[in-house]
């Protein structure tokens, strides 16, 4: 075999008391598909900063192309021709779609003048070859987080690239998008140019990878080949355990009260005539194409997004929810999708995280708040829902995502919900903590607590709910029970409506 | 007997660095030479009574002997003298002739004498009559609200002919403003004939603005200003007559009152304090039934007389 | 396409407030046109361009650096030490050449910048803190080792007199008297013109867009954030240098007390232009919208006659509203 | 344990800082620093300045600024002057006086809660910059003082609302007394209530507030409201200081109350800074003012200590984080 693309040999990487990487050495060919893979803050995420040069190793050793770099800068990265999806995607938010795309091309090409006809072709001609379109002039911020995810892949599929790194690339675009993107980079592969690709989706990785690097702790757990794993072996070598990939049975309470229910709810632009209904210890699963316009319908159930006409009903009284605090007095409560924006407060510490909604049951009978009451109070949901920090006083970014989700869940189930709508609630989270919040999910559902769950991802909608509401361009096209549909035929149905749509 | 010049006197005034105070420093500093005594002069970096006040409180805690004061804001004063003068430190001030808590206020001449003078000295140029225009630094400053109520009589009572065409005006101690403003009136009153400045910057500000729309010798600036500051204008016209007293005179002659009540002589009617204009002071209760001190201090400065000024 | 329709409609808000602006400002030209016709003259819109020419050039500096996600305190010492440096060196040195003063004036502009931008880059101190503080002491090193001692248009070289006078055309009053277009303005134009071609077609510009967006990313494409910080700081350095000339001819005086304390005026027109205060989004064409805004309301209450007592009154009342309404169009937007 | 105290090297800093300049001064002005009264002095020159501090911090928490805490001070003043001089008839008795004085008081206070909520309104329900909001406020709030007293001070108010800002209780000057009560008050609405945690949280995310069913125009509309009643409370103490109103005093002290909210660290963007902080800011500033007065330094100079100390504590933070991380690393590999 030809000389190693990238060879990384006894990285380390320490932060704030955390040991994110011990000693992990990795080798990547040209023209490799190469995963990487483990729980939630195994560092992943932190190898990948390091090679792309963002983050300064505090030991080892980074060989590109036979040359070590002792410091390596992004631009020395970029330069030996890595380019990287970064998991946070790392797009300006105030360029235009156009310019995001283009952008590490001019740096690359050391342009100094912009030709704007120049930065139109380029993001174009890469729309192309993924043959996806998008609105060239838009502005990032503006655009739905499937689209700027695309748009971040976009931007690393440059002419000179060599290494494209992948950090979770597929959390928010749906089957159809995944498999042209899985496509691109066996062409890539084709062109000689290698992947290194994360994911917490390990069907993608057993469908693409030659070689599987798998993390647990921060330390290398070995170097696999594609052939030698499964779904399962892969999960145990990540997580050291076996994963529960139990289903959702529901049995139909005795209380067949209607939860929830939502009739002819419309709004202008964004979704029509919706109505459904949840019981209590329902789980109903929301799917659809990008842009069905699933999440428009959860915040207008939230109170975040006025409805134009309809009505909403709480234990079969009709509701006006204007607010997301009226929302939340009616039981309701919303996992939003994007977790670091809209979900959390990254800076505040854990346990101001978990109560901010549930100030009252930590307040003395002065209505003041009461500092060990609020410890306990946070400590007792910590512990509830297993979630694994350093203390309670540290600040909720230093942890991992799927101990960040489900600081957000523990924050919502402190409000006693009635009804919890969860948007997304396993976007990037490894398959050892998705099955723990399913399990969770499924608990609270056992409670009695109504949940409609927001995916993308069919087997876990399958899996974790008894009724699926289909949706496409605004409307539910159709409501099915998950015993009577497969994972296929929900591929089907979900990819036949997203296609009408797109036509 | 104590020695004559073991005194600290201090000398706040409204602003640090701006010429006028930096001419007045002079006259404190000649006073401290010539004297002896522990004389200085201290001012805050922004004309703010808040900041001068804070200045006094420090100067009790570090128990000087007199305090003079030229006020931004002489009522705001009342309390801090008072707590001066309870800690036994003589309070005096100067461009404050209302002031209550002083021992003596100190005035280059009276401000109402003063504004009519300027007003006749504009009526007079103006061969009375025309329109006209007054400025303040700001609406906030009593002594240029004293001198614009003076000249605003006067002209009533003695000049029908000539018209005020709008309230005071504002320039902010601002030369910038004061040349926009003035723009802003030659263009709303197409037949103002006089600029009456009370700050410092109007005269310079405004007469600039007559010059750049070619109006000298159909208008003119006219107020209070230092002769350097205006010297250009005078010259070649835009500015007609300016007034101002000599802060280091001033400076010197409130130096020399503190240090004379310090000693325990009495400040008598006609006296002669060693500076021009303060060779027969006069002396007049204000309304609170304190003591002021009047000199006849003002010059007039025209194109004529300006270079025998050097401030 | 369902998503379509919202997205339309957020774009087109957000040019909006250019729109709502300009709206305003023709409102009430209108208003005052009708109250002093005199107000809509070739000439005092000549004047008024002159005028708010050295605020202008300092709000596109503060602009550019907004923009850049951060915000400048301290352009008005800068400006204003550039200003009486260069008057004192003129003097001291005898030549009379504005050309001279302007390098000078810059050269001290730019070495403040300089300063700035190292601290900010170096020690990656908050821009809002280490301005401030620049302001302080840059200010107070004028003050104390330069000298508070204002130069009066007897001492300023004539040079300075003559460039205040210096139109590039002239326009002759039948009744007498003269007009013209300032070099003042011309300066701010160009200027202006400047900032848009390095923000729209240089690497440099995009870049200063892009760390106004997210810097950590722009750090991850490579980009030297560092020298592009330095060169904001840098830039801004040499506007206030130029804005600190222009304003010394403009009234013959340079007093190193004068401009300070004026950085809130200067920085809310930029925002009253649309920039974000928090960085990545506005323009250039905004910013000299929001810098005529405030011109014409501190240029017309004169003209339509409100007495003085009521002009802070007014002018609270038309910014409230005019913030008010471009604000609320855009509010909607936003999900907090 | 570590961790807590590294999150506090800021307040550190300023402690060390605070600290250190007390004992300059006392080396170096002996017999004029460590007297009773310069400490009086001192401290009946923190309190409004101090007030006004506070009400910037408010805002700042929010992520926001407050420009028109002088000018709602102003205004507030102007409305109690009014009172007080209006009907401040010498055969008043002492009772009419007291109440006069009452009214004198909730009616500045009255003023200023409306000044804040006029603020709070622009900026939660019509989404104004609070810098441009209140920008405009500013001149609205001291363009109507101006109306009023058409620049003309108001003087002379009856000898017992005098002592509320000259008079002393033990030695300690009434100010002081008045500012600390608000220091407590304001750290238990900060630390201890739902309102402060809330307007933590706010100005930490303001989006993921939202979603967390926070109400943000709530909590802004009562964060500028408390911001108007420190500037209210401000302009009691400061007219009785002066026994007069008029518009435009202390202005000076807006841009150095940013100056002591940044310097007690206070995080411009929101979200983080306490009382405790803000505290120490004042004091290192006063007693550096008041050390430079006495020595009769040129204002100007102490405008580059102020800034150089600005920028002193925050390459102090600088090095103090990265020399934690240094710390930990090695606490790590032991
Ligand atoms: N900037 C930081 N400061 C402190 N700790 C950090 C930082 N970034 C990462 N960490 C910690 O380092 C560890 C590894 O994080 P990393 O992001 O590499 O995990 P990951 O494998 O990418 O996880 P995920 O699958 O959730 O993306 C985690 O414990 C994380 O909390
Ligand atoms: N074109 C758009 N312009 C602006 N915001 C959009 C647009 N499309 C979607 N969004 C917002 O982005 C977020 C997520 O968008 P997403 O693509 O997930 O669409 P969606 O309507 O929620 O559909 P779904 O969740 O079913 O994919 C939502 O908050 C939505 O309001
Ligand atoms: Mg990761
Ligand atoms: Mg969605």
């Amino acid at each position: 075999m030809t000389e190693d693309f990238l060879k990384i040999q006894n990285v380390s990487k320490f932060y704030a008391g955390v040991q994110a990487l011990d000693n992990v050495s990795m080798t990547i060919g040209p023209g490799e598909i190469h995963c990487l893979v483990g729980e939630n803050g195994s560092g992943k995420s932190t190898l990948i900063k390091i090679i792309a040069g963002v983050v300064a190793p505090n030991g080892g050793e980074i060989i590109i192309q036979g040359k070590s770099y002792k410091n390596l800068r992004p631009i020395d990265s970029i330069n030996e021709g890595i380019q990287v999806i970064y998991q946070d995607l790392s797009l300006f938010p105030n360029l235009s779609v156009a310019e995001n795309i283009s952008l590490n091309q001019l740096i690359e090409e050391k342009k100094k003048i912009i030709n704007w006809k120049e930065v139109k072709d380029i993001a174009s001609s890469v729309l192309l070859t993924i043959k996806k379109e998008l609105d060239l002039k838009e502005k990032v911020e503006n655009i739905s987080i499937a689209n700027k995810q695309l748009v971040a892949i976009c931007r690393a599929l440059l002419r000179n690239a060599k290494l494209i790194i992948m950090d979770e690339p597929t959390t928010a675009i749906t089957k159809k998008e995944i498999d042209k993107l899985l496509s691109v980079i066996l062409d890539l592969k084709e062109s000689g140019i290698s992947t290194l690709f994360v994911s917490h989706k390990l069907s993608e990785v057993l469908q693409i990878a030659e070689k599987v690097t798998v993390l647990r702790d921060g330390k290398k757990v070995g170097d696999y080949n594609a052939g030698e794993l499964d779904y399962d072996n892969l999960s145990f070598y990540m997580s050291g355990k076996k994963i529960d990939r139990s289903v959702f049975d529901y049995h139909e309470g005795a209380d067949q009260k209607t939860l929830l229910e939502v009739k002819d709810l419309s709004k202008k632009g964004q979704f029509k005539d919706i109505s459904f209904k949840l019981r209590p210890g329902e789980i109903i699963g929301m799917i659809g194409s990008l842009g069905s316009g699933r999440t428009e319908v959860a915040l207008s159930l939230f109170g975040l997004n006025k409805p134009d006409s309809g009505t909403i009903y709480m234990n079969e009284e009709p509701v006006k929810i204007n607010s997301p605090r009226k929302a939340i007095s009616l039981g309701l409560c919303y996992l939003p999708e994007d977790r670091l924006n809209q979900g959390l407060f990254l800076r505040q510490s854990i346990q101001n995280n978990v109560v901010v909604t549930n100030l009252r049951k930590i307040l003395t009978k002065s209505k003041l708040l009461n500092y060990s009451k609020k410890h306990e109070y946070a400590k007792m949901w910590i512990d509830e829902l297993n979630i694994n920090v350093p203390s309670l006083e540290v600040a909720v970014q230093a942890l991992s995502g799927g101990n960040q989700q489900r600081v957000v869940i523990a924050k919502w189930l402190a409000t006693d919900p009635k009804v919890f709508i969860l948007d997304s609630p396993t976007v990037g989270i490894d398959v050892n903590s998705k099955s723990n919040i399913h399990n969770l999910i499924r608990q609270l559902a056992r409670k009695g607590i109504g949940v409609i769950m927001i995916s993308d991802e069919v087997p876990e909608i399958v899996r974790n709910c008894n009724r699926i509401l289909v949706m496409a361009d605004g409307r539910i096209v159709q409501e099915v029970n998950t015993i009577d549909i497969t994972e296929d035929k929900l591929f089907d149905l979900v990819s036949s409506n997203s296609k009408n749509s797109e036509g | 007997e104590a020695d004559d010049t073991d005194f600290e006197i201090v000398m706040v005034v409204k602003l640090e660095g701006v010429a006028w105070f930096d001419n007045m420093r002079l006259g404190v500093e000649e006073f401290a030479e010539e004297t002896g005594v522990n004389a200085y002069q201290i001012g805050a970096a922004t004309a703010d009574p808040a900041s001068q006040i804070a200045l006094i409180e420090d100067l009790i805690a570090k128990k000087v002997d007199a305090i003079i004061v030229v006020p931004n804001d002489p009522v705001a004063l009342e309390p801090v003298f008072k707590k001066a003068n309870d800690a036994g430190i003589l309070t005096f001030t100067h461009e404050a002739s209302n002031q209550k808590q002083v021992t003596f206020d100190i005035e280059a001449f009276d401000n109402d004498a003063y504004g009519r003078h300027m007003m006749d000295v504009m009526a007079e140029d103006l061969n009375l009559e025309g329109e006209y225009a007054c400025f303040v630094g700001h609406l906030t400053s009593t002594t240029h609200n004293e001198w614009v109520d003076a000249e605003i009589a006067q002209q009533q009572e003695k000049y029908p002919n000539m018209k005020l065409v709008t309230d005071r005006i504002e320039e902010q101690e601002n030369q910038q403003i004061a040349y926009e403003k003035t723009l802003e009136l030659l263009r709303t009153y197409p037949n103002l004939k006089g600029v009456m400045g009370s700050a410092m910057s109007t005269v310079p500000g405004a007469a600039l603005a007559i010059e750049e729309k070619g109006l000298i010798g159909k208008v003119g600036a006219y107020g209070t200003c230092l002769p350097s500051v205006a010297y250009d204008y005078l010259k070649n016209g835009a500015a007609k007559s300016i007034h101002f007293w000599i802060p280091a005179d001033a400076g010197y002659v409130s130096c020399k009152v503190a240090w004379e009540v310090l000693k325990g002589n009495e400040i008598k009617e006609g006296m002669d304090l060693g500076k021009p204009g303060y060779e027969s002071i006069t002396i007049q209760n204000n309304q609170h039934g304190f003591p002021v001190i009047y000199g006849q201090a003002w010059h007039d400065v025209t194109a004529e007389n300006v270079d025998d000024y050097d401030l | 396409m369902t998503g379509t329709i919202s997205k339309s409609q957020i774009q087109k808000v957000f040019n909006q407030n250019e729109a709502y602006l300009s709206l305003i400002i023709v409102a009430y030209s209108i208003l005052v046109t009708s109250l002093n016709p005199s107000f809509l003259s070739f000439e005092n819109l000549l004047d008024l361009g002159k005028s708010s020419a050295s605020m202008g050039i300092m709000a596109i500096g503060v602009f550019v650096v907004l923009l850049s996600g951060g915000i400048d305190m301290s352009f008005t010492a800068i400006a204003i030490s550039g200003q009486y440096i260069a008057a004192n060196v003129l003097i001291a040195s005898g030549v009379d050449n504005i050309f001279f003063a302007f390098l000078i004036s810059c050269l001290v502009g730019l070495s403040l910048g300089a300063v700035n931008g190292l601290i900010i880059s170096y020690f990656k101190i908050p821009t809002f803190i280490a301005t401030l503080g620049t302001l302080n002491v840059f200010h107070g090193i004028l003050l104390t080792v330069v000298g508070t001692k204002a130069v009066n248009s007897a001492q300023l070289p004539d040079c300075f007199k003559k460039f205040g006078a210096t139109n590039v055309f002239t326009v002759v009053k039948p009744e007498g008297g003269s007009y013209g277009l300032s070099i003042f303005t011309v300066i701010f134009i160009a200027v202006a013109l400047l900032t848009w071609f390095i923000l729209t077609y240089t690497q440099l510009g995009r870049g200063i867009y892009a760390i106004g967006g997210d810097m950590e990313a722009a750090k991850r494409s490579g980009m030297n954030v560092f020298n592009i910080q330095f060169f904001i700081y840098c830039y801004v350095g040499i506007l206030a240098g130029i804005a600190g000339v222009l304003h010394v001819s403009l009234i013959r005086y340079s007093n190193p007390t004068y401009l300070v304390g004026s950085e809130l005026s200067v920085i809310a027109p930029v925002v009253l232009g649309g920039t974000r205060i928090t960085g990545g989004s506005g323009t250039v064409i905004g910013t000299i919208l929001g810098v005529a805004m405030i011109t014409l309301l501190n240029n017309s209450l004169i003209l339509i006659g409100l007495s003085s007592f009521w002009q802070e009154f007014f002018t609270g009342v038309i910014v409230a509203i005019s913030v008010s309404l471009s604000s609320y169009q855009i509010r909607k937007s936003m999900m907090i | 344990m570590f961790d807590q105290y590294l999150k506090h090297s800021r307040t550190t800093i300023l402690f060390v800082m605070m600290f250190g300049a007390f004992i300059v001064m006392s080396i170096f002005l002996p017999g004029k620093f460590l007297t009773l009264s310069n400490f009086q002095s001192i401290a009946s020159q923190i309190p409004e300045f101090g007030l006004l501090a506070i009400a910037i911090m408010l805002a700042m928490l929010t992520g926001g600024i407050d420009l028109s805490i002088i000018s709602t001070a102003n205004l507030a003043g102007v409305g109690a002057a009014l009172i007080l001089t209006k009907y401040a008839l010498p055969q008043l008795g002492a009772y009419e006086e007291s109440y006069l004085i009452f009214l004198a008081i909730v009616s500045a206070i009255g003023i200023s809660l409306l000044c804040g909520l006029a603020n709070g309104l622009l900026i939660a329900y019509i989404k104004v910059p609070a810098i441009l909001a209140t920008l405009g406020t500013m001149s609205i709030f001291s363009g109507i003082a101006i109306v009023i007293t058409k620049g003309y001070g108001i003087q002379g108010f009856p000898e017992k609302f005098l002592f509320i800002g000259s008079g002393t209780i033990f030695a300690i000057p009434m100010p002081m007394i008045i500012f600390i009560v608000c220091i407590l008050l304001m750290s238990l609405i900060l630390n201890r209530t739902s309102f402060g945690f809330n307007l933590y949280m706010l100005g930490s995310n303001p989006v993921a507030s939202r979603f967390s069913g926070i109400n943000n125009r709530g909590i802004l509309v009562r964060t500028y409201i408390l911001s108007g009643l420190c500037s209210g409370l401000a302009s009691i103490i400061m007219i009785s200081r002066v026994n007069s109103i008029r518009p435009g005093y202390g202005s000076a002290y807006l841009l150095q109350a940013i100056l002591v909210c940044v310097l007690g660290g206070v995080d411009p963007s929101g979200g983080y800074g306490n009382i405790s902080g803000l505290v120490m800011g004042i004091i290192v500033l006063q007693i550096l003012q008041s050390g430079f007065n006495i020595l009769s330094f040129s204002p100007f100079f102490k405008n580059v200590v102020w800034g150089l100390m600005l920028i002193l504590v925050m390459i102090l933070n600088f090095y103090s984080s990265r020399y934690s991380q240094k710390i930990r690393k090695r606490m790590k590999v032991d």
